[in-house]
Parts: C-alpha cells; structure tokens; sequence
C-alpha cells in the first residue's frame, strides 16, 4: 500500500471523526453518453437529466448520501466508449453508471463492466443484444428495445397503403437490427422491400445510393440510422427528386433532425418506445424540475429515461449502501419500482419492458404524437397519399 | 570488463533507473492537475540539465545500454509492484508501452530507411484484428501475438511495389490513401463485426488468464498489471531489436538507402530489399503491438485506426526527434499520458500535439535532438 | 609486349536526352590494368559515360562488354557487383554518418546482411566489424593518414578535401576491378594534386590487378600519370593514344586547346 | 401545397410512360443521373486537385493543410452568413455573395499566411517535413474549427441559397442550383487558366514553376509570386468548399481530411505540375466512386475503397501520375 493512498485514508478517517455526522459521505454515479459529434444534442439532454436526479436527491435531507456525478463522454464510437468504460469501471470511488444512448457503444462496452463489475443501467441504447445476448448482473436498461418499435412502425405504415420499401442503414447493429425488424413486420404484413444499403457513419455522399433507389420507384424510404445520416440522405433525397415519404426510426427522434432540415422535414414519420415527456406519467413533474435547472439544452427524447436511471441508482444505493456487488444483487430485485417512465421491472436479463411504443410525425417544425397530428386526422397527406 | 568498468556500469545503470523510476512514479501518482504540471516540467528541467552538463551522456556510456535496458526493465517491475492494485494507471503503463512499440516499428521505417508511413494505426489494427480472429481458436496466444505481426507485415506487403516506386510525397499518398481505404473497408465489411468491432477474450498464456485478478506473493493484482509486465517485457525485446538492427551492417545499408539512393545503388546495395525489409521489421512490430493491445483492452473497432491516430503515431515520432530512440520513448509516454492526468486538455489534445509538431519542423529542421552518430559495433571499440 | 586483351569494351555506345545526344556511337577500350585517362572539354560526355557504364542511365544504344560479360542494361548493383566502382563529381557521401559508415557502404558487397547474423551472431559481426575497420585504416593510411584515428567521428567535421579522398577509398574498400575516378583533384591545390596523384599510384601498386579510368582537366597530371588517354568531344571520341600522341594531334589541339 | 399536386399527376404519366419503354428508358436516365452526380464531384475535386497542383508547380511543395483550408472557406462562408441573418439581411442574392467573398478572400489570405509560415521556411529541409508540417498544420485548423466554432463539433446546417426549381425527364432530376454550380466551377477554372496564361502574373507563376533559379535571377519576385499562388490556390479551395456546404446543405468539420486526399490523388493521377493533369484527375476519381457505387449496387459503401484502389495500382503503374510530372530526377 503505497504511501500517498494510506495518508489520503488517514485523512479522510479524522475528517469523519472530528466532524461527527454533519458531512455525508460521497458517493460517486458515473454518466457515458455522446457528449461531442452529431448527436451530442440527445448526449447532452441526457446528462442534464441525470444532474437534476442528482441535484434533486442531494436536496433532499432523508438521503443517506452526497451524490456526485462523474460525467464521461463517448463520443457515440465504441473505442472511446471502452475507453471511458475502463477509466468508470476501474476508479474504485465510482459505485454504479448510467450508460450509454449510442448502441454502438453499449454494445461495445458490456463486456468491459462485467469484467470490472460495474453496475450500470442503459438510458437510451434500443439494440436487443444489449441484455439478451448475455445474462450479465451488472447490465440493466430502462428504456424498450427495437423489437416491438418496428411492430408498430410496420402496422402503421401497412394501414396507411404504403407497399414498396426501400431501407437504407448504417452498417451498425443499430442499423442492421431496424433493417432485420422492419423487413420482418414489414413483409408479414404485405408489404415489398424493394432493396436495402448498408451505409457507413460518417459517409457524406449518397447520390449513388439513393440514385439506385429512385431507380426502384419506393413509395417509402426507411432510415435506420441516427440524425447526422438521417439529416443527410433526406436533403439529398430533395436534391435527386425523390418524392418517396422518408420514415425513421428512434434514432432520428430528436431536435437537431429538425434543426438539420428545416422545411424538407415536414411530413417525415418516425417511431420510438416510451412517450414523449409530457405524455410520461412523472412528465409534467420531471419538465418543471427540469425547466427551474434553466440547462441551456433541451431533454430531449432520452432524457427522462436518463432521470429514472439515476434516480433509480441512487435510491437503491440508499437502501443497501455504496458497494458495487450489493447494488448489483438489489437491483436485480426491482420489482415495479415506481418512476416517471412508468413502473420499472428488470427481468433476468436487467431489461425493463416498456410497452408504449409511440408513432410520431414532424408537423410545423416539431415532433407530433401521430394520433394528435392533422396526418391521422386527415388534413394533411403522408407524401404519394 | 574490469572489475571497476562493471562497478561502475551497476551503479550508474541503477541511478538511471532509480531516476527514471521516481519520474514516472511522481507523474503516475499525481492526483492534482497542479502536481502533475510541476512534475512535468521538474523532469523536462532534469533531462535538459543532463543533456547539457553531459552527465546523461557520460552516465548511459559508462552504463552501456544494455545494461540501461535491464534497469528500466527494472523499474518498470517495481511501477508494476507499486500499483499492483490500481487498473487505471497500469493500462495506462500498458497503452503507452504499446504504441513506444508500435513507434519503433515506424521508426525503422522513417527514421532509418526513410519510408513514411501513414497508415501505422491501420496495420496497429490489423494486428489487433488478427488477435481476435485467432484468440479464438485454439493457437496458443504467443504464437497469436507472432501471427498478429506476421498478419501485420503479409497486409504491409500489398503496398511493398507502390512504395518501391514512388518516391516522396507519392509514397506518402499510397500509405496516406492505404489507411483511409482500409478503415472505410472494414467499417462497411460485415464480416470482422463492421463498425461494431469484435470482442476478444483475454490473452492466455500456460492456463494463466491474464484478465482475472490474482494473489501473487501474498499481494492482490488486477488483471491489468500482468498485461503491463508483458508490454514491458514487449516494449524491452523491440527496443533491443532495432538497436541490435540499426548498430549492424543493416543499419548502414538503411542509411544509405535513406541518404542518397544513388550512390547506394552504385555500391551493390538493393534499394528494394531493404526498404522491405524495414517496412516489414516494422510493421511486424506494429502488428505484435495491436494483437497485444486488442487482447488487453478487449475490443478493436475500425474507429480505433483512424486517419488522425497514424498522425499521433508520427507525431510521436518527429516530438521524440527522429532517431533517437530515448527521446521517443519519452514523447510516447508524454503523448499517451499527459492527456489522461490532464483532464482539461484531454480534448484539445490532437490540437496541442499537431501544433507541437509544427513548431518543431519550422524551427528545429533537424529534429528536436541532433542525432547522434552510430557507435561502432566492433569488439575492439567495446 | 603483345597488347592486353580489353577489360572495357564499348560498341557503339549511345544516350540521348530528348534532343540532346550526350554520347554518339561511342567505341572506347580499356585495358586490363591501365591508368587511362579521359579528357575533353565541359559536356562532352565524359561525366555522361560514367553514368551510363554505371547503371545510372541505360544506353539509348550499344553495347557494353566488361570482362566477357554484357552490362548494357545491368541494375547499378549488378555492375558494382561485376567489380566496377566510381566517385562522383558531386561528393555524394553521406554525411550524416561516420567516416567508417561510409565506407562500410562502399564494402556492402563483402559484407554479411542476413538478419539472423547481424542480431544474433554479434561476436562474428564484431569480428567482421574490426576486419573492415582495418581495411578502412589501411587506405586511409594512404590516402589521409591523419582521418585513419578519427574513423568513427562524423564526417560533417571533415574538411571537404579529405571528404573527395574519403570518397576515393569508399570506392576502393570493395577491391573492385575498375575504378572510374570523376575529378578527383577538382578544388586541390597543384601539391595536393600531385600528392593525391602519388597515392593513386601507391594504390595502383598495392592493389596490382585494378584498372583505372581517370577523368582530369590538368594536362600535366594526365601526362604523369596516365598510360593511354581518350579525347571525347560532343559525345564523340575524337582521338586516343598514349599523352604525347593525343597532344600532339591537330583535330584535339583546333577542338580542345582553340589553337589552329 | 401545389408544386406537389403537379409532382404526383407528371409522376403518375411516368409511371405509364416507364411500362412502356422499360428497357432502355430504364438505363438512359439513371445513368444521366449518375453523370450529374460525377460531374458535380468532379468539379469540386478539380477545383482542390488545382491547389495541390498550383503549390506543387511553384515551390515542388505538397501543401497538405489544402482539404482543411477548403472547410475552414465553408465555415467562413456560414458565418458571413450568419452575420447578415443576424443584421437582417434577407434575400439570397446578398446573402450568397457575402458567403462566397468571405470565404475566398478569408482562404486567400490564410493560404497565403500558411505559405509564409509553413512552407517558406522549410525550403532548405527535406521535402518531406513540408508535406508534415502542412498536415499538422492541417489538423491544427480542423482542430480549431471543431473546438471553437460554436457547435463546430456537430454538422453544421449550410443554407440552400441557390433557386431550387428543378426539372424531370423520367428519373433524371436536373436542379437548377446544381446547374448554376457546376458553370460557375467551369468558368471558374477557365478563368484560372486564362489568368496563368495571359496575365503577367500567370507568365510568373509559370516561369517560376519551369525554374525557379532562373526566374528569380530575371528579377521575378519570388516571395510575391509564391504567396500569391498560395492565395489563388487556397481561394479556389474555398469556393469549393462553398460549393460543397451548397450541394448537401450540410458542413461538418471533419469532411476536409477526406477532400484534401482526394484532391491530391486528383492531382496525382493527372500528373502533378500540370493543370490540365489536376482538372482530367478530378473526374477521373469521381467517375472512379460513381463507377464503384454502380458496379457494386448494394455495396455502394465500398465505392471509396474501389476509388482508392485503384488510385494506387494506377500509381504504382506510372508512379508520377497519368500524364507523369514535368521535373525529372536530376543524377
């Protein structure tokens, strides 16, 4: 035991000596999301989420201790995400994560907490493999996977008469798994997928592709992909006249999609699990705490999950203490642990299963719950109606 | 050797390793940002000071390297004792220790046979990519480890006649264009994982996994400090590889291939074998490098090889002065570290080191340290 | 004395560059164990000869014979490896490296390269390494007697004289069987040249079996030292013979010395 | 919502017209769509293809910091933009001269300040720690743009303030902003060329180009004449730059690097030095990845790595480019 870490132990024993009971102890929760790159908007949205669980629970006297969050940045690529996991995972101080919202990371780095035994629990990452391709106790999420998104998304598009497809997405699993999911519904329900293009993430260029798809005559294009390359291929799409309706997925539920298009988003149908925070049953609650923080940056769709996560972390780090191991067997008894995403149950594979599953459309500038838009209405048209 | 020569070779071999021990150890240690600034500049002081007063010199002389060699392996066992327990600073020992490899292999190519190469984080990841494929199968993990470098130099090969033929800045294109080509490749290939990469077990070696943690001699290490004794131990072999090569017949012939062609060529010495030869050295090592790094971080994906790491490579190489190999080790430890300890300029790192570089090339053409003249190999002269 | 069969023979050697013809059907012999000396004013294709003979350019046309073996198109290794070496107009040594360096460079054909050798077998490197070190003592104890204790010093810190006679024992250290000297004495004093001159004959002697080819602008040197010259012009040899026919031949003194 | 309603009937006349002739109609238009689309890349690859060969014919330099500079122009160009917005500015036609000038004139100047900084002074090092500096010069800038830039790490969102009328022949869409675009490009390099040969400042930079010791010693101030070159060379780069925000609607950071590789293999593969080398080399490479994406229909990812390929086998064929640079390599 090398001098410098005994003197820090002996300082911090006086410290908690001489000072009986008025300082708490402090408890370390580390938060990974996409903080710089194209979708650092849903990053950042995240992260302020989690401060407010972690400033809300440090205001309250009954919590039996000081929370403090460490904040790391994956850049949404999974070798900085093992990167940060490693750093999260290795410091000793820290107790439990809220992890990840790229599922290219989360995918990436449930094998670097399991080996250094930290809890965590996914606040935004849809990919099924995430907790089903192995029954790891450390990992846990709150929010749905892509299964049942493409379900819905499939079923609605079929009641709308679209028929021909073509899918184009990045060559994640995020990407391939939406492709895999939507075919599958899609086909089921007699629809045709007339092609599909892997692209890859930071591809800037896709007149090629989309000049073969227009060869295909689509009625639909579907995105399976995030904002930077759901931005892009929609603009280009205007550029080369494709007049096919654009649909997308969870990962272009956001702002900046909106920010990125301007006019040509109008129209664009997305689907995504959970609702947006307003409809959410702690919603109003969670938009005022959130809105008194003033974060310069809005939620976005992630946020809330992001909230419950911690919070959750936090309360059960106050029931059983700030140990990893202990934490990890506790939470895997969280039983319709009430939340403002709802009620929280993790199965033996750490996922809670979120059964809203919300359609949404771009209607004037902003993202509209479809059954509240004038598309379901009918006073708008889906393009080729 | 005398006994008074080899009392004196131990004892300066230990002050240097002692020295060089304490460094590391105050930097590694240092939890404030401000200790850390301070430590930096105390050793920054401390070299300046040797290098001027000739002490150093004198020192590594009366030492002989080799014995040099033996007291850093010394002293990084001691850094591997003393944080037996903390994961986050022996892979932080580890990755710095690797990508030292990985410049000594770029260092074969640049410094000695005067073949840029670009795309040095690209045949980092095919090494890396090889350990996952193989680490699989049954191949023992040292042999994995050879076939990393060897898969690293047979991918090196395919650029062994564009590089023959071009000259300059055109060879600098094909392994510039290489890379690009090659990230791209496996991002959109479904076949190695695609953007989502591919997981590896750890490195076993005889039954011992190295990624569990272990009681060795009554104290408790992490996983990690197994890995870090084997990038020492790596790090040891390849620093003693390319001396052995460059104070050898080898080395004069990479000289003259790297010097003057011409002339080279006019006194039998066959421009294309030694630049393959270098090219393959050094992304053999390059290779060995990333197989050992996959198994220790555990996962490789195409954003690890990027366009901008091969610049940190080169970066690395042109800060520690081309051609000399301590000045290297010192700015692949400054590159990999100060970034981590500093949090604060963990972001603007790529800034800071390109900016570094360019200062160096305009105002020290020559490189940062004067290279030194090779020192004779034969018995007489010792 | 029945005339020595040629060590050099050139048919009909030619090289254009674009337009410009630098050699024009060049017939020229040298003789197994002579000091020839080639003479003729700036750009008649003297440096250009070289050039070719050494690999450096391939022949528009022609052929080259050196000892029964055609060397028209042969690699510059191939043709320092059939024992031919030069110096260069332009000292083209490496200065970076040490005065040994250097001429370890110039001994690469008589050196072992193999990699197991040069890591692992280091005692026989060593040996090898002393062995080279004499011999590089050797020639410099011709040549520059006072650089033979200064071997593994740089050879920035040599005086650019000594540097052209470094140069000269480079290309000695292979014990080749021709040697194309291109100016050696360019920028020695009249003393220096002639001891420059004296250990090229000191060489000539120890050496026994080397033939030399010597381009020089001195006539004096030329009539010292040389058995035979060639006169080139325009890429074209306008005579050949012994110093004192060469001089004495009206077609050299008009195109030459300007005198009618 | 009528441009829509006109879409859907002409759509609907297609769709029958398309029955009909489904052989050949099929091809013809597609593949005037993929020559629009090469023809654009082309442009804009020749456009940085004639930095490259512009700094390499002046000082037998590899400015490498030239893909950068050509994104700093777009960044430039959106904050010019920005700065009207902001002042009230709103018809396009202002707009997109201010985007334009500023990003030229702003990349002429820094282009120039690299020359002076970067190049100039390394005239007596080894070629190579040119070709360093610049890239390092170039991260540098990327760098900065990423870091301070507000937002700069994220794709930023370009203004599409060419007409957007577009017509349809079957599937072949030809835009009216990519029209103008692409004369502008082309009269942009006529202009160039006309410039080089006819001005007296063109005659300079070529005599500087041929020999340099010469030139200088027929009182050609050779300072002048780099810097300059250096600035037309950079002002090209950032109109293509602004080409490019026009085309996607869309600039990020990071898409320099990529541009400035492909303008110098451009380059290369036209045969550095020569002008017409960099213009034939820049759609050389875009008919190359359009080649690719059609050659390979569902892999059309792989069209970069195709592209690069064949860049390199071409190289190690002919290492000094097509039409092979002008310096041979004096013994």
């Amino acid at each position: 035991m090398h001098w410098t870490l005994a003197v820090r132990r002996i300082a911090l024993l006086v410290l908690l000596v001489a000072l009986p009971a008025a300082a708490k102890d402090t408890v370390k929760l580390a938060f990974i999301g996409p903080l710089t790159g194209g979708n650092s908007a849903i990053g950042l949205g995240g992260r302020n989420s989690a401060d407010l669980a972690v400033t809300l629970k440090n205001a309250d006297p009954k919590s039996r201790y000081q929370y403090e969050l460490v904040v790391l940045d994956d850049e949404c690529k999974p070798d900085t995400g093992v990167q940060v996991a490693t750093k999260a995972g290795a410091d000793r101080s820290i107790v439990a994560g809220v992890t990840h919202y790229c599922s290219v990371v989360a995918i990436a780095t449930v094998e670097t907490f399991h080996r250094l035994g930290l809890p965590t629990i996914v606040w935004g990452a849809v990919l099924p493999d995430i907790t089903y391709a192995n029954k790891y106790p450390e990992i846990h999420r709150v929010n749905g996977t892509m299964i049942n998104q493409n379900e819905t998304a499939a079923k609605l598009m079929l009641k709308q008469g679209f028929r021909r497809w073509v899918i184009i997405h990045d060559t994640t699993d995020y990407g391939k798994g939406h492709d895999k999911y939507f075919t599958q519904y899609a086909t089921a329900g007699g629809g045709k997928i007339l092609g599909d293009f892997g692209v890859t993430a930071d591809q800037q260029d896709f007149t090629a592709e989309l000049t073969q798809a227009k060869g295909l005559n689509p009625e639909v294009i579907f995105f399976g992909g995030l904002t930077p390359l759901g931005v892009r291929i929609r603009a280009q799409m205007d550029k080369l006249g494709i007049n096919a309706q654009f649909q997308g997925t969870s990962g272009i539920v956001s702002d900046d999609f909106i920010k990125g298009l301007g006019p040509l988003a109008e129209g664009v149908v997305a689907f995504r699990e959970g609702a947006p925070a307003e409809k959410l049953p702690g919603g109003k609650f969670f938009l005022e705490k959130y809105a008194e923080q003033k974060y310069p940056n809005p939620p976005e769709a992630y946020g809330p999950f992001a909230y419950a996560a911690a919070k959750l972390l936090m309360d059960t780090i106050d029931k059983v203490g700030p140990d990893r191991k202990t934490v990890i067997t506790a939470l895997a008894g969280v039983k319709n642990v009430d939340s403002i995403v709802g009620p929280i149950t993790f199965d033996d594979h750490g996922q809670n299963t979120v059964a809203a599953i919300t359609a949404l459309v771009v209607q004037d500038g902003k993202w509209v719950v479809w059954e509240d838009s004038e598309y379901a209405s009918g006073k708008r048209k889906l393009k080729g109606r | 050797m005398s006994l008074r020569r080899a009392g004196a070779s131990v004892l300066s071999t230990a002050a240097i390793a002692a020295v060089t021990g304490l460094l590391l150890y105050a930097f590694l240690a240092a939890e404030s940002e401000r200790t850390v600034g301070l430590v930096l500049v105390g050793a920054v002081a401390a070299v300046a000071a040797g290098l001027r007063s000739r002490v150093l010199p004198r020192l590594v002389g009366a030492a002989g390297p080799p014995a040099v060699l033996v007291g850093l392996g010394v002293a990084g066992l001691v850094l591997v004792r003393v944080f037996h327990d903390d994961p986050f600073v022996l892979l932080l020992m580890a990755r710095a220790l690797l990508v030292l490899v990985a410049c000594l292999g770029l260092h074969v190519q640049l410094a000695d046979a005067g073949v840029p190469n670009f795309a040095g984080a690209a045949f980092f990841g095919v090494g890396g990519y090889t350990a996952a494929v193989l680490g699989r199968g049954g191949l023992p993990h040292p042999l994995v480890l050879l076939a990393s470098g060897a898969a690293a130099a047979a991918v090196g090969s395919l650029l062994l006649l564009p590089l023959l033929r071009t000259r300059g800045h055109y060879a600098a294109l094909i392994t510039i264009a290489f890379g690009l080509l090659f990230r791209t490749f496996l991002e959109v290939n479904e076949t190695l994982g695609g953007p989502q990469g591919l997981k590896l077990g750890g490195l076993q070696l005889l039954g011992w996994s190295f990624n569990d943690d272990r009681r060795l001699l009554g104290v408790e290490f992490s996983g990690y400090a197994f890995y870090c004794l084997a990038a020492v131990a790596l790090a040891l072999a390849a620093v003693w590889l390319v001396r052995r090569v460059e104070r050898s017949w080898i080395g004069v012939a990479l000289d003259a291939v790297r010097l003057d062609e011409t002339a080279a060529a006019c006194f039998g010495i066959s421009i294309g074998r030694w630049k393959i030869a270098a090219l393959t050295i050094g992304n053999a090592l390059i290779g060995v490098a990333g197989g050992l790094s996959a198994m220790m971080v555990g996962f490789i994906a195409p954003n690890n090889f990027t366009f901008q790491e091969s610049l940190v490579l080169v970066s690395i190489l042109l800060l520690g002065g081309l051609g000399n190999l301590a000045g290297l080790a010192a700015a692949a430890l400054i590159v990999i570290w100060l970034p981590e300890k500093l949090q604060p300029i963990q972001e603007y790192r790529y800034l800071l080191f390109s900016v570094l570089v360019v200062l160096v090339l305009v105002l020290r053409p020559t490189g940062l340290i004067r290279r030194s003249v090779r020192r004779p190999f034969g018995s007489v002269a010792g | 004395m029945s005339a020595p069969e040629a060590l050099l023979a050139t048919r009909g050697l030619t090289r254009q560059f674009g337009g410009v013809v630098a050699l024009a059907g060049l017939d020229l012999e040298v003789r197994r164990g002579e000091l020839l000396g080639l003479i003729g004013p700036n750009g008649s294709g003297k440096t250009t000869f070289f050039n070719v003979l050494t690999g450096l350019f391939s022949p528009t046309r022609g052929e080259v014979l050196f000892a029964g073996t055609s060397l028209a198109h042969a690699t510059p290794q191939a043709i320092c490896r059939a024992g031919i070496t030069r110096t260069f107009q332009r000292s083209r040594l490496c200065l970076e490296l040490s005065i040994f360096d250097n001429l370890a460079i110039g001994a690469h054909q008589r050196l072992e390269h193999g990699l197991w050798f040069n890591v692992l077998r280091r005692a026989a490197l060593a040996r090898q390494a002393d062995a080279t070190a004499a011999a590089a003592r050797e020639l410099l104890q011709i040549f520059d007697p006072p650089l033979a204790r200064r071997l593994f010093e740089p050879m920035t810190g040599v005086a650019m004289i000594d540097r052209r006679r470094v140069e000269i024992c480079r290309a000695l250290m292979s014990h080749p069987r021709l040697l194309l000297l291109d100016e050696p004495s360019a920028g020695m004093t009249a003393d220096e040249t002639t001891r420059l001159m004296d250990d090229i004959l000191e060489v000539r002697r120890r050496f026994g079996d080397l033939t030399i080819v010597l381009i020089e602008h001195e006539m004096s040197v030329i009539e010292r030292v040389t058995d035979r010259c060639v006169v080139l012009n325009y890429g074209k040899k306008l005579c050949e013979g012994t110093f004192a026919e060469v001089s004495a031949d009206p077609e050299v003194r008009r195109a030459y010395l300007g005198l009618t | 919502m009528g441009r829509l309603g006109g879409q859907r009937v002409r759509q609907r006349q297609a769709q029958a017209e398309r029955a009909l002739s489904a052989g050949a109609g099929r091809a013809v238009d597609l593949l005037a769509q993929y020559v629009m689309n090469g023809v654009m890349l082309g442009l804009m690859y020749a456009l940085v293809a004639l930095g490259f060969t512009l700094f390499f014919g002046v000082l037998d330099v590899v400015q490498f910091a030239h893909g950068d500079v050509l994104t700093a122009g777009a960044f430039a160009g959106l904050t010019a933009y920005a700065a009207l917005v902001h002042a009230g500015v709103q018809s396009a036609v202002p707009q997109l001269l201010a985007v334009v000038l500023t990003a030229t004139l702003s990349m002429a100047l820094l282009g120039a300040l690299l020359g002076r900084l970067l190049v100039l002074p390394l005239r007596g090092a080894p070629p190579l720690n040119v070709l360093l500096a610049t890239l390092m010069g170039g991260t540098a800038l990327r760098e900065c743009i990423r870091l301070f830039y507000p937002g700069g790490s994220q794709p930023q969102r370009f203004p599409a303030l060419l007409p957007t009328a577009s017509w349809s022949v079957r599937r072949f869409t030809l835009r009216l902003d990519n029209l103008l675009m692409i004369v502008a490009g082309v009269l942009l390099v006529v202009g160039l060329s006309l410039v080089l040969r006819r001005t007296r400042l063109g005659l300079a930079i070529r005599a500087v180009a041929q020999d340099e010791e010469t030139a200088r010693t027929m009182g050609i101030d050779f300072r002048r004449v780099v810097l300059l070159t250096f600035a037309i060379g950079s002002a090209l780069a950032a109109f293509a730059g602004v080409m490019n925000g026009l085309y996607y609607n869309e600039i990020n950071f990071g898409s320099g690097l990529l541009l400035g590789v492909i303008g110098f293999s451009a380059a290369v593969l036209g045969g550095l030095g020569s002008f017409e080398g960099a213009v034939l080399g820049g759609f050389l490479f875009a008919g190359l990845q359009t080649l690719g994406a059609v050659a390979l229909p569902f892999a059309s990812a792989y069209k970069d790595v195709f592209a690069f390929t064949v860049v390199i086998l071409l190289m190690t064929w002919k290492p000094t480019g097509l039409i092979g640079e002008r310096l041979g390599e004096r013994v």
